[in-house]
């Protein structure tokens, strides 16, 4: 049901939206909230951070953009060589990491994500270095062209929603269950046969997976790729979109992709002060509804949904 | 061997830094458990405030030095108290998140205080470079060695020495029994901000006349500190001073024998590999099981 | 090993131990320890506090490994074998701390429980397979079960930590039985429990036994503990120090003198005659 | 008398007020043509973004005092991009359908410049970059244009210098981004063409706040020169490191640099620094003959006015791009076409950065004498030759 609403609203958004600025806009919310929902998997269900996702996403970005401009693949061959490339990545980073608890997954990944900047600036022979990768293709499918800004659009969200559709079904599954109770009670989540260490590589690498996904699409979209796109400050900025839309929840995903999309856009009004609104904005929002907007905007359903009254809001995610 | 001298050179004084760096964020690890993503926005307020006071104001050095140092501690504790402190239920995600907040705020303050374009300091002293075997060591490279082996000192000697010093280290090991015990925790905690905040202006203060500040320079010196500080052990002075070093080192060695361009990777790999086989750091003893 | 089992009983015992030992920097934890828990029965083990039960427990369970010696769960050798791993061979535990999912309903904690009987993996979760949700319907169905079995079926669709203190417990039982296992590991499972709950635990478990699964509980009311065990384990120092049915145990001069002292030793002899 | 002077201010003022709210249409004859100015004015790139802004927001009015384009006024949109390409392809966008701009002067930086290249192309609206990048306009883009001096002017510059010394040994060190990378490519390029041998090539991060080392490897090559090549204020720590170390050779810097706060930054460590630049910084040294001599003054004299800061030399490339836009828009009537038409038929026009002179074969326009040697002496640029 929320997907029909949701998906009518794209369609209804796609056409009646004639403004290439606000198509724009909604395609990089889209792209933005794939990012989110991928991270916000890791983030809220198997209680990691991520601090180089941006690492992934410009996996994804590169490999898609070298095998397209460079060797002139098909970009439909390219997609499954990012995505193998990139799961392969996050395996091999998680692998070692997860098998302890803490935040060393966090750790790992901030220096992931630093090489990953650094490769992606170094290796100039393939990625353009500095200043970045021309020519990468438009997508096209068959009769239908992508290069226009609608089509494009509605390709993202499918996308996107199909990805919010398979998570949230993957979170009301036996696995999603066992991810939920990893978050919980590690200890009991392990007592209850539940491959702790096998669970969070998976999810890692599917969060990883969906970063690399949006590479792709982000890549065909703008035709440009260069490495400030994919910095630190990139991979923060995913991590933000999870907590402010609300850890543990696909929708809040989206909605936190949504307001970190727009809020800077419509925060250039404040031109020089437009650092510190955006800083304030983020504190407070933190410190007033600190299980994110999402459930924050939902407290009084939860509340509905268990029986008894007095119960504190959320899983303390 | 003189470019290696000077490679050296080059790596102990960028490491030094790194290293009070580091030591900010180690000692408020280790006193909360925190990690404040906005240490480097406190390098650069030290630094450029530093600028301001010393040849904007023209105030002596050290009255420049201790009053940049205070403008830092005073942002951390105002961090601590109106931000860090209101949060009801501290998530570590969250707490991360008002940090990584309070770094753009304060990037933002800082843009429009000092402006857009870089400072530049001069040297702490008038001295001529030193000629070692060729190799060129700045005086200014002394400063920071000997200021940074002070803050360290300084640091172990008000943890062991100073009843507040061990009531926080109390508070870092059971922030419930230290308040039953009648430790003002609060205060605590408020305390440890301000103090590795002022690790953090001490750091500015010492790269200012090294290399040029700008408002947006700290988080790259942030991240380097953070890294040196996971190298060494988060929570240990004397791992966060080797943590940095080395890291300081290996860079400039990086540069000598690899290539400049992968020098950052440098870093970040020997981060990949303590982790992998030595998570605890170099001198990190405490299992780190928070975040 | 067959041979020795099949030479000593007429049937071969669930779970051994067999010397093993642990120490923790200078403490010897466990020392040597070996001890047979025989199938369908209920065990209890005892000693005084520090004594190494909790550590004997882990060490069956997986997440503290011996530094000698070896467990065995019927033929399975389990050193090396992960927690988890047990899991899926029969080993379930409860918390002393009750340790439940915070964020999920009473039901979906005994579904977490299902975990290692269902298979639905990531792939087949996301496509929806028919396999799939015939899977997910039969383990709510079991889930179903095990609620009514230990009472709480009521409140199903409650939040699992606003159930009271008492019911907690019970839900940790049924959630460590959907793993279905052969043996279940209750530590302290009447910690904190008022009387009337405390026999209701009484009958719970052996009802549990009825249904075949052997249960080894590490236990401080010597009342219950007197009332329905089988056999009684008792552990000082990290030695053993007795090993009996409760009549023996409360006549073993050792035990009254190491670990009960002057104090009289609760439950009847008669009571609990088998 | 002072009554009826009060009354007439009152009445001026008023009608001031007036024309401001009803204007610009009222008291333009025409339509206004919109264009769009997109520049990196927040983010590491402000140094280049703010002046760009600055310097458009002037041209603007100075062309509309002169009575417009046709009698149409000019109006300009002027959005941030801090530097970021996604936020650059959001702005064109923006500019596009929004503010149904018919031209753009921008971005600063390459990246973004090339991230908005397909935008533009797509909607059919003429650019004009900022960007020195050398990507921009080669292969030729029909409605892409840049006022920036390509690199490889730079670099000719500086090596026709290094060839007059009779240098042969040189080694180079060059800023890890799309900037420093331009010039490493074009400094090797060219270097073999000038009889020149790169002994060693060295690079430093952007925010790096040591070069000693990297210099240190320099030194042990022996060269007899080094080109530094990067923006404040990584040029300013290699030049105060240079003479810390005490390596007597000379050292030039790139166009990147020319800037008065380098001068401030480096100290009187930047003695002697040799750099090619625009004629902007020396101005006031031109021969009469010179004909961007009365455009450069009106340019200076004009910013230092109404921004009370220092001029530097990135500010013209926005100033250029619109007197340009300004230029080729004559006669168009708004049609894109047409202008980007016209853009290829200017020629000869003294802008701040170069005299211009655009074909369908070349949309940058500039040639060699865009660039002048200069050497700091006393704190000062001194035009060499």
């Amino acid at each position: 049901m929320r997907y029909l609403i949701l998906m009518a609203g794209v369609l209804a958004a796609g056409f009646g939206l004639s403004s290439p600025y606000q198509i724009q806009l909604l395609t990089f919310i889209g792209i933005n909230s794939l990012l989110a929902l991928g991270l916000n998997m890791l983030m809220g269900y198997a209680g990691q951070i991520s601090l180089g996702h941006a690492a992934f996403f410009g996996l994804g970005a590169y490999v898609t953009g070298v095998l397209t401009a460079h060797f002139h693949w098909s970009p439909w061959l390219a997609l499954p060589v990012a995505i193998l490339l990139t799961a392969a990545a996050a395996f091999l980073i998680a692998l070692p990491l997860l098998e302890l608890s803490g935040f060393y997954l966090g750790m790992g990944t901030l220096g992931f994500g630093m090489i990953g900047y650094v490769v992606f600036r170094q290796w100039s022979s393939l990625t353009g270095g500095d200043s970045g990768l021309v020519g990468i293709p438009s997508l096209e499918l068959g009769p239908l062209s992508f290069a226009d800004a609608k089509n494009y659009l509605f390709l993202v969200w499918a996308v996107a929603l199909l990805c919010i559709f398979l998570c949230d079904r993957l979170i009301h599954s036996r696995i999603g269950r066992a991810l939920r109770a990893i978050h919980d009670s590690e200890r009991a989540a392990s007592s209850m046969g539940i491959d702790t260490g096998r669970l969070k590589v998976h999810i890692f690498v599917l969060s990883a997976v969906m970063a690399a996904i949006a590479g792709f699409l982000y890549a065909h979209l703008v035709s440009f790729i260069s490495p400030g796109s994919f910095d630190f400050l990139v991979s923060i900025r995913i991590v933000t979109m999870v907590v402010i839309g609300g850890m543990a929840s696909v929708w809040g995903a989206l909605l936190g992709a949504s307001v970190m999309t727009i809020l800077p856009e419509t925060l250039t009004v404040f031109t020089e002060y437009e650092m510190i609104v955006y800083g304030l904005i983020m504190i407070t929002i933190m410190i007033v509804i600190p299980q994110g907007l999402f459930r924050g905007i939902l407290d009084i359903y939860e509340r509905a949904r268990f029986r008894t009254g007095s119960i504190p809001a959320g899983p303390q995610a | 061997m003189q470019e290696f001298l000077q490679y050296i050179f080059s790596g102990i004084t960028n490491g030094a830094v790194y290293a009070v760096i580091a030591l900010g964020f180690s000692m408020l690890y280790g006193s909360t458990g925190l990690i404040n993503f906005a240490q480097g926005e406190f390098v650069m307020i030290g630094a450029l405030s530093l600028i301001s006071l010393w040849k904007g104001v023209n105030l002596p050095l050290p009255l420049a030095f201790a009053g940049a140092v205070a403008i830092t501690a005073i942002a951390g504790a105002m961090l601590e108290r109106f931000a860090i402190r209101s949060v009801k239920k501290p998530h570590p995600i969250v707490l991360v998140i008002i940090t990584v907040g309070a770094s753009i705020l304060l990037r933002g303050v800082g843009m429009l205080v000092w402006g857009k374009d870089s400072h530049g300091s001069p040297s702490f002293s008038d001295h001529a470079p030193y000629d070692i075997l060729g190799a060129t060591l700045l005086p200014q490279s002394l400063w920071i060695l000997v200021l940074t082996l002070g803050v360290v000192l300084g640091l172990h000697i008000f943890h062991k020495r100073f009843l507040t010093g061990r009531a926080m280290l109390a508070c870092a090991i059971s922030t419930k029994a230290a308040g039953i015990v009648g430790i003002p925790t609060e205060k605590m905690v408020l305390l440890a901000f301000s103090m590795s905040a002022a690790m953090g202006g001490i750091g500015g203060v010492l790269i200012a006349p090294l290399s040029m500040s700008s408002f947006d320079m700290g988080m790259n010196l942030g991240l380097k500190g953070f890294c040196a500080a996971m190298i060494g052990g988060l929570g240990s002075s004397w791992g966060a001073v080797v943590g940095g070093l080395l890291l300081g080192v290996l860079e400039a060695l990086g540069v000598g024998f690899l290539s400049s361009g992968l020098k950052d990777a440098a870093a970040f790999v020997l981060l990949l590999l303590i982790l992998y086989f030595r998570p605890s750091g170099l001198l990190g003893t405490a299992s780190v099981q928070r975040f | 090993m067959n041979a020795q089992g099949s030479g000593q009983e007429a049937f071969l015992p669930v779970l051994r131990l067999e010397e093993i030992s642990r120490s923790f920097g200078g403490i010897q934890a466990l020392n040597d320890v070996s001890f047979e828990v025989a199938p369908g029965a209920i065990h209890a083990l005892i000693g005084p506090n520090g004594a190494g039960k909790t550590t004997l427990l882990n060490v069956i369970t997986g997440s503290c490994p011996p530094d000698t010696g070896a467990a065995f769960l019927g033929d399975c050798r389990l050193n090396g074998r992960k927690p988890h791993e047990r899991v899926s061979l029969g080993i379930a535990r409860t918390f002393q701390n009750i340790e439940l999912f915070g964020s999920m309903t009473v039901l979906e904690n005994v579904l977490v429980g299902r975990h290692v009987k269902t298979r639905c993996g990531f792939f087949g979760a996301m496509a929806g397979l028919p396999g799939c949700s015939l899977e997910e319907r039969k383990a709510r169905q079991r889930a179903h079960e095990l609620l009514d079995f230990v009472g709480l079926s009521e409140a199903a669709d409650w939040r699992s930590t606003d159930l009271p203190f008492g019911w907690q417990r019970f839900l940790e039982i049924a959630r460590a039985l959907a793993t279905g296992p052969k043996v279940l590991l209750l530590d302290e499972p009447a910690s904190g429990l008022n009387p009337v709950e405390t026999s209701t635990l009484c009958d719970l478990l052996r009802k549990i036994r009825e249904n075949g699964v052997t249960l080894l509980l590490v236990e401080h009311d010597m009342n219950l503990v007197m009332e329905i065990s089988d056999r009684v384990f008792v552990l000082n120092h990290g030695m053993k120090l007795a090993d009996g049915t409760p009549c023996e145990i409360q006549a073993n001069e050792a035990v009254i003198s190491a670990y009960l002292g002057r104090e009289r030793m609760g439950g009847k002899c008669s009571a609990c005659a088998i | 008398m002072k009554a009826a002077g009060i009354a007439s201010i009152g009445v001026l003022a008023a009608a001031a007020v007036m024309l401001v709210m009803i204007a610009p249409g009222q008291s333009w004859g025409k339509e206004p043509y919109r264009i769009g100015g997109i520049y990196a004015i927040t983010g590491s790139s402000s140094f280049l973004g703010d002046p760009e802004k600055k310097s458009m927001e002037m041209a603007v009015e100075e062309i509309n005092s002169r009575g417009g384009i046709d009698g149409h006024p000019l109006e300009a949109v002027i959005l941030d991009s801090e530097g970021d390409p996604t936020k650059a392809v959001l702005a064109a966008n923006k500019l596009i359908s929004k503010d149904k701009v018919i031209a753009i002067v921008g971005p600063s930086l390459t990246p973004t410049t090339l991230a908005i290249v397909p935008v533009v192309e797509k909607a059919g609206i003429p650019l004009i970059s900022c960007a020195a990048g050398i990507k921009i306009t080669e292969p030729v883009k029909p409605l892409v244009f840049k006022t920036a001096q390509n690199d490889v002017l730079a670099v000719s510059a500086i090596y026709r210098h290094i060839q007059g010394r009779n240098i042969k040994k040189i080694g180079i060190i060059t800023v890890e981004n799309a900037y420093g990378e331009s010039g490493r490519d074009q400094l090797k390029a060219l270097a073999p063409k000038f009889g020149i041998n790169i002994v060693q090539a060295e690079t430093y991060g952007a925010k790096d706040t040591d070069m000693t080392a990297q210099l240190a490897k320099l030194r042990a090559a022996q060269p007899e020169a080094i080109v530094c090549w990067g923006t404040n204020p990584g040029p300013a720590v290699i030049t105060k490191n240079v003479v810390q170390m005490n390596m007597k050779i000379p050292l030039y810097q790139s166009h990147g640099v020319a800037s008065p706060k380098y001068i401030e930054l480096a100290g009187p460590a930047s003695e002697g620094v040799l750099l090619p630049t625009g004629k902007i910084l020396v101005a006031e040294q031109l021969p009469e003959s010179d004909p961007q001599k009365n455009v450069l003054k009106s340019y200076i004299a004009e910013f230092e006015k109404r921004f009370s800061m220092p001029v530097g030399g990135f500010g013209g490339y926005a100033y250029d791009g619109t007197y340009l836009l300004a230029a080729a828009l004559k006669g168009t009537e708004g049609d894109k076409k047409k202008i980007a038409e016209n853009m290829e038929k200017i020629k000869g026009h003294a802008g701040v950065t170069g005299t211009f002179a655009f074909s369908p074969q070349d949309h940058n326009g500039l040639g060699a004498d865009a660039f002048v040697m200069v050497e700091i002496r006393g704190g000062k640029w001194h035009l060499l030759k």
